[in-house]
């Protein structure tokens, strides 16, 4: 018990931690842009199966990294704007077509998988750079400074999603339409085209969410890869109150409790593995439950807007 | 954000011709024309469902008319949605404020708008030509507050401005006065007046005559979608208004006194906190007696809406205590005070008061639904009830096609006689009634203060609680002022002028200004 | 037992096999696909035997309509290839006594004529990875990753536990179990780890430790022991070897006790011994040649009965 | 309000039918509007489109083994489905099916093999109750935490599926695994068969159609009752249409909210209750077939009102059945499936949009009609 606090495994987990959080973060900051703008997105998961598998394939035939993770945003951005055409212009119930898109997305990957490729092979991803000087850092280099591109691009994603959130035009407009979308309207802000843009650029990172598991973490393609992860980067969306540093919290948290149950089971503490397990999901309920000031979710959450209504 | 209102073209003369638009059962603007034109107020008169607001929303884009045409300086224009109309210089105040509450008044300002360092916000910018535009028209905001933090007063004043700084040059007010104090109206007035001298023209709607009369240069009036008439506000009387609007003669109430009974409800020492973290209630003492109305004034934001809260047990007190008929309830849950005889009309009634999607019958019984003569154990009574919704939907004049019919169906002024229905019908010893004909037209106006008269005969005690002065005014048997979470005052019906309860609620004290009248 | 090849019959062998996961899927379910595929290819082609599979039946009830499916629409030979799907296989091998059922992996036929129960001894395969691991690290710190403790999955590692201990009791083996079967991501976490914590050669098992072998690819020097299906191609600098199930000869029995009247009735274990169980060792690695004669020990004295291994 | 506010009056009986006959079909011509994209996607496998679906339909209804399957699938999707429909009804987003289904399978399989010496006619009705307390009480905590912590629920069902999955390991691996198993040493991750006391009567001779079915619909009905004609329910509404007039009206807003999604919870434990009792007579992994996932599709596609979840559990339970015939005459690969469900459901939930619409239209011109007739 007592090797888990050494600082050799200190430094293991919270090097684990930042690779697990990886496509947490990704997937769940592009899902606060569409519920910020009031759309509930439950598909990510599907999204990021496709973005998974589109970026494995061109990989694999092209062994270019940079088109694979392109071709991920692509069909990200495609599947935004079937989830748009279903819950923006349709109007559908949200959780609804989400789960729809959740479906149609893992039966497509797989599909896809086992026309193209049949059976399972490792490609060539991202390497590892480790950055200069801030990599050779003892403990703090090798906790931050040696990973992969991808790794990088989803920790820098979370201040550039703040900054544009916040500080920027189309943030405002994201912002109001998912609270007040008729005072929005009522301005001339295009509820309707806020929402696409919002709905699409999270399916965007919903795709490269799923790139950065099969280029970077894992480096293959396997039917259903995510396992419901982006269901959890759902999740992470309500815990970080639909901040991108909320957010950042909350995978953090997650994924740093993940790791420190495998370094248990690795280090043989006396803990059944399925109580393990448990632990990152037990722990992420009480951490809300302890959480003193809780955010209200934009107010017009899952509610489509139609002119005319109230 | 660069354009400065007055630098844009302004419009001389807006026309909307044969008008006409259909929702699904209903006409709502059959033919209607009207014309405004740079520098002139035109009100717009109507019974609750008449059409006023659909005919504003084609001339800001909202809805797009089913025939007719929209003429602006003899040009025809096609709106397709606000964009268009914003960019033609119609400017729109809503019925429903069109705020979000959760951003600053600078952000909800800036919405929208092209930022001189777009993709960023320039806020400062945005802030400095609200104030501008505040110093301009007398229209005080803070432009870093939270539209939440604001009054209705001042979330007004931030919609004005809103208009005023994409550069609109026709602004439509909708219901603009049915939230605002007396105090609020005057100043909202003299910044409609500055507008008109700055080559504004204005739409107006309100079901308040006076106020039409004070302010409008012509008058329009629509009845069932139809234009009934238009003509000069010069002469006009508020008999030929109500006759027009109506189609019959509506004479204002002059209650005759009561002999009042004991004392009801008793409140003592009452404090309690506010939404926004503040002390609200700061100490409220007042005794209601049988048959008696008390009328509570105040400017918004002085505690009414919480003192009402806690009366009806949906707000906690941190000290004091409230007696119903003796008994002490100020513990005591909805239910309890439900069943110890009181009943409760909220300010807003369709978020508190009533259920849009439930029907008439649901909506009647959404209080005593379980009460013992509607049930069967847990299961519901419908022949019971479909008997009693019935009776009431006759007995209270509501009109809708059936007692299944959602209430959202149902005009503003029928879904208020709904709520009077469920409250008045359990024969209330104390009755709260927040704001019980805001935005309701005459014609139910009447009604309902024939309704609150008719129970102070029966012998409740009914608190009042009412930012119309005349309703006030008229009803009353005392009227109690509320000032910073205090009741500042006491008056017997008459015994104060309108100036006198108006500085009252300026936090004068009648003592006071009596003195200096002596002096 | 003795496979012999079925007489060539005029009549075209009918054989469905119904399995939990993927036909790709790099381990269980691709062992029986690929029997099956071999032994069509030995009897003919499509001509001599007709194979139809339903794959990724994870849900049972739907595995059991498609088996009575199968066993209604005349096939003769319906492979259930799973063992949550026996309580199916009992039910339905009742109402098509003409059809003959394998199911697999347990051991019971349900004293049913019909029914053919099928297992793998996959602890002999383990103990011969764990004793070509026990001579291959050099830190004496091993690595185990699979989903779930159970099935074949624990038998194998109960295998490979005590293939080590026979080597060195003092080489710690951990495991780590990460409750997903598909959760490929943490799988390969697990086995990053392992590294991390000083292992130098890896195994496991079920499809999601293609995630672990990633691992160790991406590592470079971990080595890395398969079982179930031969996972050479996935790193082939790094896999030593795989315990390979080969369900060939098993099908070839069937099929020829079938021509020959008996539908069933009997259990069949992969074993060393009979060739059901292999070690394939990748020949693109260069295994020295004395842990090749051990393993070659430990293999013909699990054949020779001199070694057991307990499940 | 204007005179035209009572357009029924206008309307024939002509119009009525034509306007319920498009309502109606609509779903059905976005159902085939998916399975055209579906007909491409076969005809790109070589696969004819038209034996394809061909197969779906006599795979439904060409045997009594697929017509059978397609209620037995029916069956726990129809409990899961009433279950999201009293917590949606208190607008509450239940993700949780899957996690309250083990529970219920947990617990139908502790209670009656603990119990297996009493007589049936006592075990078998505890059984059933056993298994709706343990999803109900799977439902209660994200309930709870709901009503006293705020906590999102959707984040917390997400969650305690995930823990109820490992729940399930923990114990299906430990006190209830098969004795046989161990002792067989093929460690199978699965439960002992339950006392046959328990089991759930089959209906038809070599099918799994069990009583279940019956029981679900019967529910079916005393949830429609509990939802529209009792005071809690009437209270469940009310809170999910306006928690603000609500709590006016006296309700407690978050103990009602509480309360639906603890009895979602005890209706998706019984969908697990009836699949280990009346079809597997085990408890064994994956016992949720997806159930709480297609569970909410299916109250959907009933139009969240459980009157129409029976039919509409049917239908998706027969979609199901059907695609996995489809799967195994056209050998096409199963992932297919999930691709054309996934469409379907799309699909489907977009349709309903343009049928309001259709509707809203169809007034206007008849109001109109109506006019112009009067003039
Ligand atoms: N979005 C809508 N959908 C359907 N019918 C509508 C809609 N908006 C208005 N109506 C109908 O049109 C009629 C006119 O409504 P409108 O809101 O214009 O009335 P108004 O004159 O503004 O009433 P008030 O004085 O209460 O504000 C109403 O009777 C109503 O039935
Ligand atoms: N979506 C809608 N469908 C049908 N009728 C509607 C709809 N929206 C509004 N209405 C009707 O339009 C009329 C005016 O609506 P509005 O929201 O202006 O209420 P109101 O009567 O003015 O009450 P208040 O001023 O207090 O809000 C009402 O009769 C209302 O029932
Ligand atoms: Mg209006
Ligand atoms: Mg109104």
């Amino acid at each position: 018990m007592n090797e888990l606090f050494s600082l050799a495994v200190i430094t293991g987990i919270l090097t684990s931690a930042i690779r697990l959080a990886t496509p947490y973060l990704f997937a769940a900051v592009g899902e606060a842009f569409a519920q910020s703008s009031g759309v509930v997105n439950l598909g990510v998961d599907g999204i990021m199966l496709v973005g998974a598998f589109v970026a494995f394939y061109v990989t694999l035939q092209t062994g270019n990294l940079w088109l694979a993770v392109l071709a991920a945003a692509l069909v990200g951005l495609l599947m935004g704007l079937l989830m748009s055409l279903i819950s923006v212009t349709l109007k559908a119930e949200q959780g609804i077509s989400g789960i729809g898109l959740y479906m149609f997305g893992l039966g497509l990957s797989s599909l896809l998988f086992k026309l193209l490729v049949g059976t399972v092979q490792t490609i060539d991803g991202f390497k590892v750079i480790k950055i200069p000087l801030l990599g050779d850092i003892p403990m703090i280099g090798e906790i931050f400074f040696q990973h992969s591109l991808p790794v990088y691009a989803a920790f820098l994603l979370v201040p550039v999603a703040w900054w544009f959130l916040e500080k920027t035009t189309w943030g405002l407009k994201i912002k109001a339409v998912g609270q007040n979308p008729a005072a929005a309207d009522s301005l001339g802000v295009s509820v309707d085209k806020v929402r696409y843009f919002s709905v699409c650029l999270g399916s965007v990172l919903a795709g490269l969410a799923g790139a950065s598991l099969s280029t970077a973490l894992v480096n293959l393609f396997q039917e259903n890869l995510t396992a419901g992860l982006g269901f959890i980067a759902v999740a992470l969306v309500y815990f970080g109150g639909w901040k991108p540093a909320g957010i950042l919290v909350g995978a953090l948290l997650f994924s740093t409790v993940n790791a420190f149950q495998l370094w248990m089971q690795v280090l043989g503490v006396n803990i059944s593995s399925d109580v393990a397990v448990m632990l990152p999901y037990l722990l992420t309920i009480a951490a809300l439950v302890f959480a003193t000031n809780r955010v209200r979710q934009p107010a017009a959450l899952n509610k489509p807007f139609e002119r005319g209504e109230n | 954000m660069t354009t400065p209102a007055n630098l844009q073209k302004r419009i001389q003369r807006v026309e909307m011709c044969d008008i006409v638009k259909r929702f699904p059962g209903v006409l709502a603007n059959n033919k209607v024309c009207i014309e405004v034109n740079a520098g002139e107020v035109l009100a717009l008169l109507g019974e609750n469902g008449a059409g006023k607001s659909t005919l504003m929303r084609q001339l800001y884009g909202l809805y797009r008319p089913d025939g007719g045409q929209i003429l602006i300086d003899g040009q025809p224009q096609v709106f397709h949605s606000p964009a268009d109309a914003i960019a033609a210089g119609i400017g729109m105040i809503h019925q429903h404020f069109m705020l979000v509450p959760t951003l600053t008044v600078a952000q909800n300002v800036a919405l929208g708008l092209k930022s001189s360092r777009e993709p960023q916000l320039d806020l400062e910018r945005v802030s400095k030509r609200i104030q501008e535009l505040a110093q301009a028209y007398g229209l005080k905001v803070d432009p870093e507050a939270y539209v939440w933090q604001l009054s209705v007063g001042e979330q007004q004043r931030v919609e004005i401005i809103k208009a005023l700084y994409r550069g609109a040059s026709i602004i439509i007010l909708d219901e603009p006065t049915a939230v605002l104090t007396p105090q609020e109206v005057n100043d909202l007035f003299v910044t409609l007046k500055r507008m008109t001298q700055e080559g504004h023209g204005l739409v107006f709607i309100s079901h308040k005559l006076h106020e039409v009369m004070a302010i409008s240069d012509r008058i329009a009036v629509l009845r069932d979608g139809q234009m009934i008439g238009s003509r000069p506000a010069k002469g006009v009387t508020r008999d030929d208004l109500v006759k027009m609007m109506v189609g019959r003669e509506v004479k204002p109430l002059a209650p005759q006194p009561l002999q009042t009974g004991p004392v009801c409800l008793g409140i003592s020492g009452l404090r309690a906190m506010g939404d926004r973290g503040t002390e609200a209630l700061r100490g409220v003492d007042l005794e209601i007696h049988a048959s008696e109305i008390v009328g509570v004034a105040g400017v918004s934001g002085n505690g009414q809406r919480e003192l009402a809260q806690c009366l009806a047990g949906l707000r906690k007190n941190t000290a004091g205590t409230i007696q119903l008929n003796g008994q002490d309830i100020t513990q005591a849950s909805l239910l309890e005070r439900m069943a110890a005889g009181q009943s409760y009309i909220p300010e807003e009634r369709m978020r508190d008061g009533a259920i849009r999607e439930f029907s008439v019958q649901e909506n009647l019984f959404l209080r005593d639904h379980a009460a013992p003569q509607y049930t069967n154990g847990i299961f519901l009574n419908f022949a019971r009830m479909a008997a009693r919704t019935r009776e009431v939907i006759q007995q209270y004049s509501i009109k809708a096609p059936g007692g299944d019919t959602p209430i959202k169906n149902l005009s503003g002024g029928n879904i208020q006689k709904l709520i009077m229905a469920r409250e008045l019908s359990r024969q209330p010893k104390a009755l709260i009634a927040a704001q019980p004909t805001r935005g309701v037209d005459i014609g139910a106006t009447e009604y309902i203060h024939q309704r609150l008269l008719e129970q102070r005969a029966n012998g409740t005690a009914i608190l009042l609680i009412s930012e119309d002065l005349d309703e006030i005014r008229t009803l009353s048997d005392r009227i109690a002022v509320m000032y910073e979470g205090q009741i500042i005052g006491i008056v017997a019906r008459g015994e104060a002028t309108v100036e006198q309860i108006g500085l009252m609620m300026a936090g004068i004290p009648l003592q006071e200004t009596r003195a200096k009248a002596s002096a | 037992g003795q496979a012999a090849t079925p007489a060539p019959a005029a009549k075209v062998v009918r054989v469905a096999v119904v399995m939990p996961s993927s036909t790709t899927d790099m381990a269980f379910s691709q062992s029986m696909y690929s029997a099956l595929v071999a032994v069509q290819k030995e009897m003919g082609g499509e001509a001599a035997m007709e194979i139809k599979y339903s794959e990724n039946m994870f849900k049972v009830p739907d595995a059991a309509a498609a088996i009575r499916d199968y066993a209604s629409q005349g096939f003769d030979i319906v492979v259930a290839h799973g063992s949550q799907y026996g309580a199916s296989v009992e039910e339905i091998a009742k109402d098509f006594p003409g059809t003959t059922f394998a199911w697999g992996t347990d051991v019971n036929t349900f004293g049913l004529p019909n029914v053919y129960a099928y297992t793998a001894a996959a602890q002999e395969g383990g103990y011969v990875n764990g004793v070509l691991a026990a001579k291959l690290t050099t830190s004496k710190q091993i690595g185990v990753t699979g989903p779930v403790e159970v099935g074949d999955a624990k038998t194998y590692i109960d295998g490979f536990v005590q293939g080590v201990a026979s080597v060195d009791p003092s080489i710690t083996v951990n495991k780590t179990w990460t409750g997903s079967f598909s959760d490929v991501a943490l799988m390969t976490e697990a086995a990053k780890t392992h590294i991390a914590a000083g292992a130098d050669v890896l195994t496991g098992s079920s499809q999601s430790v293609v995630g672990s072998i990633g691992a160790a690819k991406e590592n470079g020097k971990v080595l890395w022991f398969g079982t179930q299906s031969e996972q050479t191609t996935l790193a082939p600098e790094l896999v030593v070897a795989s315990q390979v199930y080969d369900w060939t000869a098993m099908i070839k029995e069937i099929i020829a006790s079938r021509a020959a009247g008996t539908l069933g009735g009997k259990t069949y274990t992969l074993q060393l011994s009979n060739d059901g169980l292999k070690i394939v060792f990748n020949a693109g690695y260069n295994l020295p040649a004395d842990v090749k004669a051990a393993a070659d020990a430990a293999i013909e004295g699990i054949k020779g009965g001199k070694i057991t291994v307990n499940p | 309000m204007p005179p035209e506010s009572h357009p029924r009056s206008q309307k024939s009986w002509l119009d009525d039918w034509k306007d319920l006959a498009f309502r109606a079909a609509l779903p059905f011509l976005a159902m085939l509007a998916a399975l055209l994209i579906g007909a491409i996607v076969l005809a790109f496998l070589k696969v004819n489109p038209l034996t394809a679906y061909a197969a779906i339909v006599t795979g439904v209804f060409g045997s009594m083994s697929g017509f059978t399957q397609s209620l037995v699938k029916a069956t726990p999707l129809l409990l899961v489905g009433l279950g999201i429909c009293i917590a949606f009804r208190a607008s509450m987003i239940n993700i949780g099916a899957e996690g309250q289904i083990i529970l219920g399978a947990l617990g139908a399989t502790a209670w009656s093999l603990a119990f297996r010496n009493w007589p049936g006619w006592i075990l078998l009705p505890t059984t059933l109750i056993a298994s709706f307390i343990a999803g109900a009480a799977w439902g209660f905590v994200p309930g709870f935490l709901k009503a006293r912590f705020r906590v999102n629920e959707i984040l917390s069902t997400v969650m305690m599926n995930a823990i109820a999955l490992q729940l399930m390991n923990l114990l299906i691996r430990g006190p209830l695994i098969d004795q046989a198993g161990v002792t067989a040493g093929t460690y199978l991750a699965q439960s002992e068969k339950l006392p046959e006391s328990v089991w759930l009567t089959r209906l038809i001779p070599q099918t799994l159609l069990h009583t279940g079915a019956i029981l679900a619909v019967i529910l079916a009905v005393v949830v429609y009752i509990f939802l529209w004609r009792t005071t809690i329910g009437f209270r469940i509404r009310a809170v999910g249409l306006n928690p603000d007039a609500s709590r006016y009206a006296g309700v407690n807003v978050p103990a009602y909210q509480a309360l639906s999604l603890t009895l979602a919870g005890g209706f998706a434990g019984l969908a697990g209750a009836v699949e280990v009792m009346g079809v597997h007579h085990r408890l064994l992994e994956g016992i949720t077939s997806g159930y709480g996932f297609s569970g909410i599709v299916a109250a959907l596609f009933g139009g969240l009102h459980p009157l129409g979840l029976i039919p509409a559990s049917w239908l998706f339970g027969s979609l199901l059945v059907g695609a996995d015939k489809m799967q195994r005459a056209v050998q096409v690969p199963s992932a297919l499936i999930d691709t054309l469900l996934g469409l379907v459901v799309l699909f489907v939930v977009g349709s309903a949009y343009i049928s309001q619409r259709w509707a809203a239209r169809r007034a206007i011109a008849v109001s109109k009609a109506g006019k112009e007739a009067e003039a």
